[in-house]
C-alpha cells in the first residue's frame, strides 16, 4: 500500500528517538489506511487519548481526535459511541492513565461490551511526568516516587481483563511491527471490546528492548475461543518474572454490544413536553 | 385569599410522600395552587417523614407553619406538629396506634376488613382526609384512578371506606373558573425545561436531592427519544457527557455537592475544549455527606469557581416552576451557542418540591447555530470568540479537541502569542455571555417595588421571601441568573434601596460574598444552616425584628 | 549590586537544567545568593529548553531578561535569546553545531576525544562557562565532584578540556565574607518544610509541577523516617491521607489543579470529619491540561471555595524559600491545631524555579495538643470549636469520624440542633483560625514602604515585584495568607495607599476579586497569562506605564 | 458466647425490616467478640464504610470507625492500615459503593495484596438511594434510572478478583449465618487482602431471597489452594443466569502483604533537616 500522508498532520514529532510510541503510530497508520482502502470511511475514525507521552498521537493523525484527561479515554470514548454508534472509537491510553488513574473505567467498558477499541501504549512507566512506577512496573522499580525500589507486583492486565468479561483480549510489541499491525486491525474489526496492550518500549524510562526481544513470542491462536485456554496464556507471564512472553489474541467472543443500535426517532419537542405536563395534570 | 395547609407525616416506609401528591392532586383538581414540602431523613424505613401541602388562589411556592389539618399516620407526627395547628384546624390519627386530639380513624381495621396491604394506609388517610374536607367522592376516585394505576380497586374500597368513616369538619370549595394544573416536583421541572431546551442525552449517577431528575428523564427517554444515561461513577458522568457533545449531542448531567466534586476536572476540560455541557447541580448539607435529604445554599461560591483555571460559566438558580422550565432550556442554548459549562443551581428545597407552575409554560423555539467555514477549524478565531462547531464525521474535515492549550485546529501548542490568543477568545466568549444574559429575568424584583428595604435571596427561599416582602411592604430583590453577575439588571433593581436584608440557608452568606465584589453591602443577614427552609411565618418574624 | 545573569540553553534532553544547576551551585559556592528559572516544554526529547541563573550579592527570586552570558547548546538557543545580551555579554556556543556571535566550543569533538556520551555535552558547556568568567578549575572540580556523583572522572576531564579551550572574558569574584548557601528549588524548600513542620507521611500522584516535592521526600523518606506513598489516583491520594491523618500521621500531599479537581471531594471530608491535613497544590496554565510546564495564578479562587459546604480551610502562597520552609511547617501545625485543611499554593514558576534561601531556616518547636477527656467524644464541644484528638488504638475509647452531619461522639445524626451546634462550632474554628492567622509575616510589605502607589501581588511574582518597586520607588504589597484573608495586617500594609496596581499571573485578576469582597478596590491590573512569569524589565516597564 | 452489648451503640438502627444487613452485623459482631475472646484486642478493630444503607454499620458497632465517602472505604483504609499496622482494619462497603464508584481502589488493593478485610453487602441494588441498578444487577433489571431494563450483564466480581490477585476471595449469604461467621473470621484472620462477596438481601428493592434461598448451596473448599479451580467455581454462577450458586472460601493463599513491617525509627526532625541542608549546599 503506498503511503498517503495526508493522514498524519505537520506537527513536529516528539517522542524521544528509540521511543516504542512511533511503531504503534505507524501500524495504525497502515491498518486505518487498509481499512480505507477496504471501504471504511476516514471520517468515520475518532480517536480518543489520555494525558502522558502516548496520547500526542492525536496530535499527529489528521484524523478526529479527543484529547482528553489523564485516565478518561473510556468514558469519553463511550460517550461518543453511545451518541454515534457508526462512529469507529479507538483509545489511545497509556498504562498509568488506563491501569491506575482510569482502571474502573476500563473495567465497566469490558464489562458492558461496548464496541470500541482501546490501545494500552504499555512501556510501564509513566513516561511524560518522567518515569515514575505504574501497576504494571516490575517488583523493585527505581523511580523518583520510589527511589529504593517499588514494594508492589505489577497487575496481570490480561488476567484482570479476562476475569472483567472483554471479548477481545490481546498483548502485542512494538517490535513486531507485523504482528502489531494484524492485532490493531483484528482489534479493530472485533465487535465489542478489544482490548491490546501493547509492550511499547520507553527508550528514556524503561528501555526494556533486549529483555523483550529474548522472551517474547507470538502464540498460536487457535484456542483464541477458549477462556480456560485465554487464562493459561495469560498465566505464562505476569508482568514481573522472567519468563517466555506470549503476545497475540489471547481471547475473542461474541457477545451482546453496546451500544444497541436504535433508530433515531423524529420527535417533536414541543408536543413531548406538552403530553407531558398533562399526563401530570 | 383562601388556603389550606395539610400536614401528613407517618415512618418512612409509609407512603407520605405518595400519600401528599395525591392530596396535592386533589386540590389541583379543585383548581388550586399547590405547593408541597418534603421532609424526610436519610433512611429507607421508620425515621419520620412528613409533607406539607398548601393550596391557594395564587401560586405559591413555600410552605407555611400554621397547618389546617394534621394527617397522622404516626405518634411523632401528631406530637411534634401539634402546636403548630391554627385556631380551626384539626387532626387526623390513625387510632389506635396514635393518640392525639382530632378524629381517629382505625386505619388498621379498615385494612383487615379488605385484606388491604400495610401501605395503603396512607390511601385510607387520604381517604379520611378528603371526607373531612368535603371532596366530592367522584373527584377523590378520579384522582386515585389516575395516579395509583397499581391495585386501584382495592386502594379504592380503602380510601372510599374512610372517607365515609370520617366526620365533615372544614370545608374545601372548588375555585370558580381555575382548571386543574400539572403538579411536578422542581427536578421534573428542570428535566422538561433540558427536554424544551432540546437535550439529545441526560447521563448521572444518582445523588440525592438530584436523582429526581434522572429518574424523571429515564421515565420519558423512550417518548421523548433521548439518551439516559446511568454509568460507574461522576467523572465517567461528565466525560461521557463531553464525548456526547463532541459528537453533537446536546447533553446535561446531574448531581449533588460530593458527586459535582468529581466532576470538577470535567468541568474545566469542557472550559478548554469549548465543549457544551449543563450541569444541574442541587445543594444539600454539607460538607461532604452531611445533611443527604436537607437543604442548603452553601454551594454556590464553589460552583462559581470550580475547576482550574478561567473559563466563562453560566450559572442560573431558578426559583419556580416555570423559571425553571425556561431557564433548564436557555442553559441548553447558551451552552452550544458559546460552547461553555451552564449550570442550573439548585437545592433540596426547590428540587424535591412539588409545584404547579404560575402560567401555563411556553416552547420557545430554538436558534440554530452557525455554520462552519472550511477548510474547517474548531478553535477557528472570530470576533466574539465563538467558533462554529462541526460534528464528526464530516467528509474530508477533521475535528479535533483538546484539553491542552491548542492551535486553532486543536492540536497542542505552547507557544506564548497562541496562548494569548486563546486565553483572549474565551475572554470575549465570557463578554458575550454577560451581554446576553444581563436581561429583564435575571433578576427578580417584586414585593413593593419602591420599598427602600429590600429582602434579597437567590434560589428556592424566593417563594418566602415573597411573601414575606408582600406582607411587610418590604422591596424584594433576587437574582436568578448568578454568573456571570447580570450587574445591570442588579443595579436596576436595587435602585432607591437603603437597607438590604439577605436571607440565605448557609452559615457565610454565599451572595454576600457575590456582591461585595459588586460593590454592595449587605446590611443584616438572615442566615439559616440546620437544614430546614423557613416557613412564612419564622421569615416574617426574622425579617421583622432587623427590618426597622 | 555585583550580579550576573546567565542563559543556558538547548534541547529537551541536553540536560539543560543539570547544567544550570551546576552553574548556580558554583555561584553559591562563590558566595552569591542565586536564582534559576527554569522553562521548559512538556516533553522529555526535543523541544527549546533553557535556564537563567541569577547570581547576586543580595537575595534575588526573579530573574532578568538581560543575560551576560549565553550558553547555547543548540541553535534556538542563540537564535532566541540574542537579543537579551547585555552590552559586555558574549556567547558560547556548541561549534559547528550552532552559528553565533562569540566564542565557539567543539563539544562534539571533546566528546569525542574522551569517548564521552552526548548528555555530557552539557558537563562541557559547564567547563566553558567556568573557564569563561575565571572559575578556579579547583571549585569546578569540587562542585562537579559533588553534585555528578556517576561517571565523575569522565565528567571531570570533559569540563576541564572545555575549560581550558575558552578564552576568559568575564572576571566572577567571589563575596567577601560570604559562605555557600544551599540550593534547592521551591518545591524542595516546600517538601523541606513539611518535614520541618513534623509529617509522618506524604501521599501524592505525580503532576508539574507539585511533582518535585514528591521526588525529594521519596528520596530523604528513609533519613527522615516518613512514609511515601505514590498510590492509583489522586482520589485515592486525598482518602488514604485522611486515613493516614485519622490514624494519628501528620499527612501532606501534593498535586496540581487537574489531580485537585479529583480531591476536592476528600477536602470537604476533611471540612465535616474535621481531619488535619495538608494539600500542596502548584499551579500551571490551565484550564484543563493546559499549558503542564508553564505558569498561572488562576486557581486562588478555586481553592479558597473547593469543595461543597462550609468549612474553615488556610492558604497560604509563600514567595521566598524561608516562607516556604516555614508556612509548610506552619501549615502542618495549623492543621493539627484546628483539625481542618490547609494548603500551601505554589505555581510553576515557585515549584520549579531553585533558590538560595534569604537567611538560615530556622526550625522552631512544635506545640502540643491538647489531652483529650474521657469518656472519649470525637467531636466534643468547645469554646474555640476545637475538639481534641484521640489517636486509635486506644484501651477503653473509641474513635468515630464521620463525613454525615453526626453528633459530638462522631455517629450520624440528621436533628437540626445538633446541626446548628456542629455547624457553629466549626465557624468558631474559623474564627479562632483567623486570630491565628492575621499576624505579622501574613502580609508583606516593602518596596518605599511609605509610596502612595502600591504594587500588589501574591506568591511568586513577588520575587519581581519587590524588585520593580524598589526600582520605582513604590510599595510593595503583597499577602502571603490568602485564607482566612488577613484583613488587620493587610490594613495595616495599606495605610497611606491611594493607589493600588495589581500584577497577577492570571487572566481575571483572581486577587482583585478578593480584595473586593474585603472592600478595597485596585486601579490598574497588571496580568499575564502566556504561562511566562515575568522578568524584571519586563515589569519595570508596564508598572511605569500605570504608575503616574 | 454471652453477648456483650457494650460493642454496640444506642443508635436507633434504620435498616428496613427483613434488610440482609441485620445478618451481616450479627455475624460480625460475634466473630469480634470471639476474635477478642482469643486475645484479639477490640479497641485495635477499625471500621470503614463507604455511604449507602451498608455504611449505618459504622453507626451501630461502638468500635473504632471512619464513615468515609462513597466508594472510598478502600484508600481510607490503606491510609489507616499503613499508618498503623498493628490495626485490624475492616471495610464495609456496597456493592454500588465499591464496583462502581470505587472499583479502581478494590482492584489496586487485591493487587499490593493489602492485609485488610473487604464485606460486601452486594445486594445488587443502590439501597439507599431508592433502587437503581449496580455493577451486579442481573441483565435487565428495572429501577428508577432502568424503568425498560437494564442492557448490561453484571460483572463476575470473584472472576474479576482472581484476576486482580486477591489472595483471599470468597462468597457468603445474609440467610446462611453460621457460614457468614465462619467466613468473616477466616476472613479477617487471613494474613493479605481478603474479599467477601456478600449476597444481602434488600427487603425494599432486590429481595431475591427465595431465588437465593433454592439456589446457594457451601462450596467443598478442599481446592481452595488452586487458582484454576477456583476459576472454575467462580464461573458456575456469572451474577444473571438461573444456575446454582456457590458459597464459600473460592481462593485463599499467600504472598506478601502490604504495608510490610518496618520498624519505627525515631528521628530528630532538626538534625534531618539540617543534614538535607547541608547535603544541598
Ligand atoms: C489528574 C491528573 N493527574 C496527573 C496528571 C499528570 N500526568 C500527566 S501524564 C502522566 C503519566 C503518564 O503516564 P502514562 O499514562 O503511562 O503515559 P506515558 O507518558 O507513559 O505514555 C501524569 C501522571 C494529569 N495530567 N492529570
Ligand atoms: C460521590 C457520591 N455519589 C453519589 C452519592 C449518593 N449515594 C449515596 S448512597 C448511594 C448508593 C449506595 O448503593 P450501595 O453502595 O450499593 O449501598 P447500599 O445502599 O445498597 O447498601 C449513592 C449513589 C454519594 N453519596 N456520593
Ligand atoms: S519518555 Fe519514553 S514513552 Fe515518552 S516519548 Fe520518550 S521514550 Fe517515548
Ligand atoms: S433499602 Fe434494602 S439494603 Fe437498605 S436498609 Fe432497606 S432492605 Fe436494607
Ligand atoms: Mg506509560
Ligand atoms: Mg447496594
Amino acid at each position: 500500500m503506498t503511503s498517503d500522508e495526508t493522514i498524519v498532520t505537520q506537527t513536529q514529532n516528539t517522542w524521544c528517538p528509540g521511543c516504542g510510541n512511533f511503531a504503534i503510530q505507524h501500524a495504525m497508520k497502515f491498518v486505518i489506511q487498509e481499512l480505507e482502502a477496504e471501504g471504511m470511511a476516514r471520517d468515520h475514525f475518532v480517536l480518543v487519548s489520555g494525558i502522558g507521552c502516548h496520547a500526542k498521537i492525536a496530535d499527529y493523525f489528521q484524523l478526529n481526535s479527543f484529547y482528553s484527561l489523564h485516565g478518561r479515554t473510556i468514558p469519553v470514548a463511550t460517550g461518543i459511541k453511545m451518541a454515534n454508534p457508526n462512529l469507529k472509537v479507538i483509545c489511545f491510553a497509556g498504562d498509568g492513565d488506563l491501569y491506575a488513574e482510569g482502571l474502573d473505567h476500563l473495567i465497566h467498558a469490558a464489562k458492558r461490551n461496548l464496541d470500541i477499541t482501546v490501545i494500552c501504549h504499555n512501556n510501564r512507566v509513566y513516561g511524560l511526568t518522567t518515569g515514575q512506577y505504574t501497576p504494571t512496573s516490575p517488583y523493585g522499580y527505581q523511580g523518583k516516587s520510589t527511589p529504593n525500589g517499588l514494594h508492589e507486583y505489577p497487575l496481570n492486565i490480561i488476567e484482570l481483563l479476562l476475569g472483567a468479561g472483554a471479548t477481545f483480549v490481546s498483548r502485542a510489541y512494538t517490535r513486531r511491527l507485523p504482528h502489531l499491525k494484524r492485532i490493531f486491525k483484528e482489534a479493530i474489526m472485533h465487535q465489542g471490546f478489544a482490548h491490546v496492550d501493547v509492550l511499547q518500549i520507553c527508550a528514556s524510562f524503561f528501555n526494556a528492548t533486549t529483555w523483550y526481544d529474548e522472551r517474547v513470542y507470538e502464540t498460536n491462536e487457535s484456542n483464541a475461543g477458549l477462556f480456560e485456554f485465554a487464562c493459561r496464556t495469560a498465566k505464562q507471564w505476569n508482568y514481573n518474572d522472567d519468563t517466555k512472553i506470549p503476545i497475540g489474541i489471547f481471547f475473542q467472543t461474541r457477545k451482546p454490544v453496546l451500544p444497541e443500535k436504535k433508530i433515531q426517532k423524529e420527535v417533536d419537542r414541543g408536543v413531548i413536553v406538552k403530553k407531558i405536563l398533562e399526563k401530570a395534570t | 385569599m383562601t388556603e389550606y395547609s395539610v400536614l401528613i407525616g407517618g415512618k418512612a416506609g409509609d407512603g407520605i410522600a405518595q400519600a401528599g401528591q395525591l392530596i396535592a392532586s386533589i386540590f389541583s383538581d379543585l383548581g388550586y395552587y399547590v405547593y408541597q414540602y418534603v421532609d424526610y431523613p436519610s433512611l429507607i424505613r421508620g425515621g419520620h417523614n412528613f409533607c406539607i401541602i398548601r393550596a391557594a388562589e395564587k401560586p405559591v411556592f413555600t410552605h407555611r407553619t400554621g397547618v389546617d389539618l394534621i394527617l397522622a399516620l404516626d405518634q411523632k407526627t401528631a406530637d411534634l406538629h401539634i402546636h403548630n395547628l391554627t385556631t380551626q384546624g384539626t387532626v387526623i390519627y390513625d387510632s389506635p396506634k396514635v393518640k392525639s386530639e382530632g378524629q381517629a380513624l382505625a386505619i388498621n381495621e379498615i385494612l383487615a376488613q379488605y385484606k388491604g396491604r400495610p401501605i395503603m394506609g396512607n390511601t385510607a388517610m387520604v381517604g379520611g382526609f378528603c371526607g373531612c374536607v368535603g371532596i366530592p367522592w367522584s373527584l377523590v376516585e378520579a384522582v386515585i384512578r389516575k395516579k395509583l394505576p397499581k391495585e386501584t380497586d382495592l386502594n379504592l374500597l380503602i380510601a372510599r371506606e374512610a372517607y365515609s368513616r370520617i366526620t365533615r369538619c372544614i370545608s374545601v370549595q372548588p375555585v370558580e373558573g381555575a382548571s386543574p394544573r400539572p403538579l411536578l416536583s422542581g427536578n421534573e421541572w428542570i428535566g422538561l425545561g433540558l427536554l424544551a431546551g432540546g437535550i439529545d442525552a441526560y447521563v448521572a449517577y444518582p445523588m440525592t436531592p438530584s436523582s429526581g431528575v434522572l429518574h424523571f428523564l429515564a421515565s420519558v427517554a423512550d417518548e421523548a427519544g433521548i439518551d439516559v444515561v446511568h454509568p460507574e461513577s461522576e467523572i465517567a458522568v461528565i466525560l461521557m457527557a463531553l464525548g456526547f457533545a463532541y459528537a453533537g449531542k446536546k447533553t446535561a448531567v446531574g448531581t449533588s455537592g460530593g458527586g459535582f466534586c468529581l466532576m470538577t476536572e470535567g468541568v474545566s476540560l469542557a472550559g478548554m475544549a469549548e465543549l457544551p455541557i449543563v450541569i444541574v447541580l442541587s445543594q444539600r448539607g454539607g460538607p461532604s455527606t452531611g445533611l443527604p435529604t436537607y437543604t442548603a445554599q452553601s454551594d454556590l461560591l464553589f460552583t462559581c469557581h470550580a475547576g482550574q483555571g478561567e473559563f466563562p460559566r453560566f450559572i442560573a438558580a431558578p426559583a419556580t416552576p416555570l423559571e425553571a422550565f425556561w431557564w433548564a432550556a436557555e442553559a441548553v442554548q447558551l451552552a452550544w451557542k458559546l460552547q461553555i459549562p451552564t449550570f442550573i443551581l439548585s437545592d433540596k428545597t426547590f428540587s424535591e418540591g412539588i409545584y404547579t407552575p404560575e402560567a401555563e409554560p411556553e416552547i420557545r423555539a430554538t436558534t440554530p447555530l452557525p455554520a462552519p467555514s472550511y477548510p474547517y477549524k474548531r478553535y477557528a478565531d472570530t470576533p466574539d470568540g465563538v467558533s462554529p462547531i462541526l460534528v464528526p464525521p464530516y467528509s474530508g474535515e477533521v475535528v479535533k479537541v483538546n484539553s491542552y492549550m491548542h492551535d486553532y485546529s486543536g492540536i497542542t501548542s505552547e507557544d506564548p502569542e497562541m496562548t494569548v490568543a486563546m486565553v483572549q477568545k474565551r475572554l470575549r466568549k465570557a463578554e458575550k455571555l454577560a451581554t446576553m444574559t444581563d436581561q429583564p429575568g435575571a433578576v427578580v424584583c417584586g414585593g413593593s417595588v419602591k420599598a427602600k428595604t429590600a429582602i434579597l435571596c437567590w434560589g428556592s427561599p424566593r417563594g418566602v421571601c415573597s411573601e414575606v416582602a408582600d406582607e411587610l411592604g418590604l422591596r424584594l430583590v433576587s437574582p436568578v441568573v448568578l454568573s456571570p453577575f447580570p450587574a445591570g439588571e442588579f443595579r436596576r433593581s436595587m435602585q432607591g434601596v437603603e437597607k438590604v436584608i439577605l436571607v440565605e440557608d448557609s452559615s457565610t452568606g454565599q451572595l454576600d460574598k457575590v456582591l461585595a465584589r459588586e460593590g454592595y453591602r449587605t446590611d443584616e443577614l438572615i442566615l439559616r444552616y440546620d437544614g430546614r427552609p423557613f416557613a412564612v411565618e419564622e421569615l416574617v418574624e426574622r425579617v421583622r425584628r432587623v427590618a426597622s
